[in-house]
């Protein structure tokens, strides 16, 4: 099947990457911190800060905190995670932020797959001794998915993505659902919601299986059915809000005025 | 300290450094992380003398990682993260490594590794945390029982817990310490006593330092140690943990040095290029590692404009304006 | 930060942040180290409000612990040294709580409090450690089982686990993480965003700070963030888990701060010859602390001349040739 | 029965607390990191360094790593212990480096009381619940008893101090002898010597029980028996070096100028 690859006109026309940016951006609440990794996460991340989250703190699981972002970083190691940073933590350190309890760290994580529960892969395809495909492994991603207050989900969505079981479990989700995270020994977190080039798809409160909650202007439910392999629960599924002209404006003149990401 | 300007008898060249701290088959621990303070010229080193075997452990890391795995130098690996940022979101010869088979993974998260080099900084046997209960980096092993006896590692990948306090506390994973044979790193200064001064983050490189048998440190500079013990807060080691100093500026290029240079991202993407076809990396290896005498020729090659091109901002620590793409 | 002035609102008088953030009953974590900064103004603010039923928690303090015992503030202390080094090997306030039964005290070593921090910090269950096998730290509870009860702490004081791994390990001591309701501490600067910067030894400081619920900090200086964020490399900790500012300069006397003045050692002498009799302390309690308004009253008691005399040396960190008889 | 205060005649007279300080600080060789607490302790390890070990690093538990030393600490939080230091690290780094398989760390050690075994209690006198005396507690002494590569305790020679039984056991010696610090789970460590203001104490190297080693010039045996609490070998003993000219110069002129410590 087709994705849009633009949509609206112009002066409000944009891609999907920026309304990926923009809608993860709106779950950042001021004060959150925000685990923000690099590439359209760190976009959503500085479109939430300039937009309603002006308290919120971008975090580095390598240890920046807080830094001028001046120019946008390629890698969570990059030196522009290190200016003008309140502090530059070890990594041990950094960890201990996003577990404490105080702080309400919200982590934008990527994935190779997710499943029903927003349990995420990021380690290979096929069996784990002899994968036919290896990624790059967990880097700390099952480290903010265990112990964050909760996380976000950016993926491509196809249902080579979207799978009924994973190769392998990565980063914990929802588990089993219902309460299986809590029984596992985890005293909070989960993902909160996953966006998509298609979607933004949320968790049944009480069963933890995901459902569609918001479909971005031009998309259809069928698309996203098509798109995801395994069932999904439509009915609660209402149009996404599309990016303001103001929200255009931060993402692309402020947060990435150089298109590292947003290409 | 009797020759502070020998440091200790510790001031050697790189192939003195490498011939002597790390051998065929060793543990050894890569400092740095992704694209930023890689020990390069050490790894390069390493390759040229062909010492193999390797059993690397690290957190997250990007071009050391994949230069070794490239060469053949390594066997096993126990990781969280191989990837060089958007220059590579899996590194291409270790992925290529894996997928064939020439080399064995066990995976951990970046915490889990970052506090197993704390337990062997500590040297207690384990650290706990929550961090990937129910996860297959839990449940599954990467090393079989068989090779955990014969490479003397510790009977079990990890082990899961019941809060021993009879609280509510639930499961809780136990990580073992690892303590490598070598650490590698790279600081931006070290003192003429063997103070090590690292600048910006300094990710996991002080716990690996202090979990390992033996820490050869390249330093982009020797610095009196006066200078340094001016301010020790700002120290990260102390002289009676290092075995080995090498002084070679850009010992981290292509990752970057924060405060003195960025990565090379021209570099990067022609490495990545290259290593994505077999015979394209033969030829890229035998030009930047195996035809290359020493660092200085190395340096050479590159090339004083490119260098001058990444040369960092003294105070925000990077390129400002560097082309990226 | 729409405030930076104000420090998002966490800018606050002494009174009022003893007053907001210290409560009858609550676990309080002493920062420092036996003279050196200590959290003095704190206490003795805590003190003039009368809060009592303290639990304290602390690897090694002396002044602070001495006078909120003294001032009859403690119920209970978990700690591993209560001692001021040469002005009082032992403090003796506490010591004669502790024989008049006024006070329960539960013991650990140095490295076990340090570690219980640490696992706090982590927000892990507990801390693995080798320290104590077989001595009386691990063999003798300091709290009944009701009282641990009734306080909500941990079960056990320890657990002595086998080696989990199956090894040679042999056993282990798990320590409980420390969670305390409020962490007290005094900082060199703290810039007006609410970065702290600590400078010389921090001691555990950091780690009683992010295992804390609360935060309270008294600065010698309020400056600038920028001047603080231009090397993030040396700041101890991050404006999000700071509650309350004070700037108060001296408000470790008189226990040392490092740059800024050294302790004052006529004043601990007094201090000692006077806690040793009941009538004379209760004398210097009122003199010192009840009948003392606020901090400028009591540097204006302790008096210019001995503040100047201790002054530091900015670079050396300490009072050079001070008498310290 | 009397002690002698004052031994020798003049230019090589020394008291007993600078006997104590050389006897100790020849126990140290170059390379060691030296755990050095204050007072004596500090003395031993400045005459140490200055004499036959010039690389050995003396180190403080609150984390302060080879500071000049220009003036003497009075206590080891004390601002000297930061001054010039290579490093100045946390608690729990200062513990990791004593606890280093790679460091030969030796940390001098005070009790208030101390067993055959070198058994050291400075926790209190009486039942531990109900104590007629209270001590400061461990500090750093059950960590350095426990982790160090060896200790060596300086002690009053008193028949209160030399007991039979410790009211408290605060930090591990020989534990109950022979082997069973090994089988206590300790991987190393343990008293190499006790050091008094009468002679040197040493301990057997199968039983580890304490044997008189040196008796200080115009100490006898006899002196050092009614001293101790418990029965002690004495077959072994020698009569201790006296301080040379060139130690208590060092010891009197360059470590404690002040005589801080000294007196």
């Amino acid at each position: 099947m087709s994705k849009p690859t633009t949509t609206g006109s112009a002066p409000t026309a944009f891609t999907p990457r920026e309304m990926m940016a923009i809608a993860a951006g709106r779950f950042i609440a001021d004060g959150d911190i925000v685990f923000a990794g690099t590439g359209v996460a760190l976009l959503a991340a500085g479109c939430a800060k300039r937009v309603q989250a002006p308290g919120a703190v971008i975090f580095f699981e390598t240890g920046g905190i807080d830094p001028t972002l001046d120019e946008i970083p390629l890698a969570v190691a990059d030196s522009r995670v290190m200016d003008g940073a309140c502090i530059n933590a070890g990594i041990i350190e950094a960890f201990s932020y996003v577990s404490n309890p105080r702080l309400h760290t919200i982590a934008f994580l990527g994935a190779a797959q997710i499943d029903r529960y927003g349990n995420l892969n990021s380690t290979c395809i096929g069996d784990y001794h002899h994968p036919t495909v290896r990624f790059s492994g967990s880097g700390g991603a099952c480290d903010a998915g265990s112990l964050a207050a909760g996380f976000i989900v950016f993926m491509e969505h196809s249902p080579r993505k979207f799978v009924e079981k994973l190769d392998y479990l990565t980063t914990p989700g929802w588990l089993e659902g219902g309460e299986s995270r809590r029984a596992a020994g985890f005293a909070r977190g989960g993902p909160i919601a996953v966006v998509t080039d298609l979607c933004v798809l949320r968790f049944d409160e009480t069963t933890k299986e995901m459902y569609l909650a918001e479909r971005y202007p031009g998309v259809s439910d069928d698309d996203v059915v098509a798109n995801t392999g395994f069932a999904l629960d439509v009915s609660r599924a209402v149009e996404a809000l599309p990016p303001t002209a103001e929200e255009l404006r931060i993402l692309r003149d402020e947060v990435d005025p150089q298109r590292l990401i947003l290409g | 300290m009797s020759e502070p300007e020998q440091i200790g008898g510790k001031l050697m060249s790189l192939e003195r450094a490498v011939r002597t701290f790390v051998k065929r088959g060793d543990q050894v621990a890569l400092g740095g992380f992704t694209i930023s303070r890689n020990p390069m010229a050490l790894v390069y080193e390493i390759a040229r003398q062909s010492i193999g075997d390797l059993h690397l452990v690290a957190h997250s890391n990007g071009q050391a990682l994949d230069v070794l795995v490239g060469a053949g130098c390594v066997r096993r690996i126990e990781i969280a993260y191989g990837g060089n940022g958007r220059f590579a979101p899996t590194c291409v010869r270790f992925r290529k490594a894996v997928e064939r088979g020439a080399v064995v993974v066990e995976d951990y998260s970046n915490y889990q590794m970052a506090l197993r080099f704390l337990a062997g900084a500590l040297n207690v046997p384990f650290m706990p945390t929550k961090s990937g209960l129910h996860t297959d980096l839990v449940r599954l092993d990467g090393f079989s029982p068989e090779l955990r006896r014969v490479a003397a590692l510790p009977a079990k990948k990890l082990v899961v817990l019941p809060d021993p306090f009879d609280g509510e506390e639930g499961d809780v994973v136990l990580l073992p310490a690892l303590k490598p044979d070598v650490a590698l790193m790279h600081a931006q200064q070290v003192g003429d006593d063997g103070t090590v001064r690292i600048k910006g983050l300094t990710f996991a490189d002080i716990e690996q330092a202090k979990a390992a048998k033996a820490v050869v440190v390249t330093c982009e500079q020797v610095v009196p140690a006066a200078d340094l013990r001016r301010d020790p807060d700002q120290n990260a080691l102390p002289p009676f943990l290092i075995d080995a100093v090498v002084p070679l500026p850009f010992a981290a290029h292509p990752t970057a040095c924060h405060l003195f240079y960025d990565y090379d991202p021209q570099h990067l993407n022609e490495y990545r290029a290259a290593a994505r076809d077999d015979g394209a990396y033969e030829s890229w290896l035998r030009e930047w590692v195996y035809s290359v005498a020493d660092h200085d020729e190395y340096l050479a090659k590159v090339g004083d404009e490119r260098l001058q091109r990444i040369k960092a901002d003294p105070v925000r620590g990077y390129a400002v304006g560097l082309d990226r793409r």
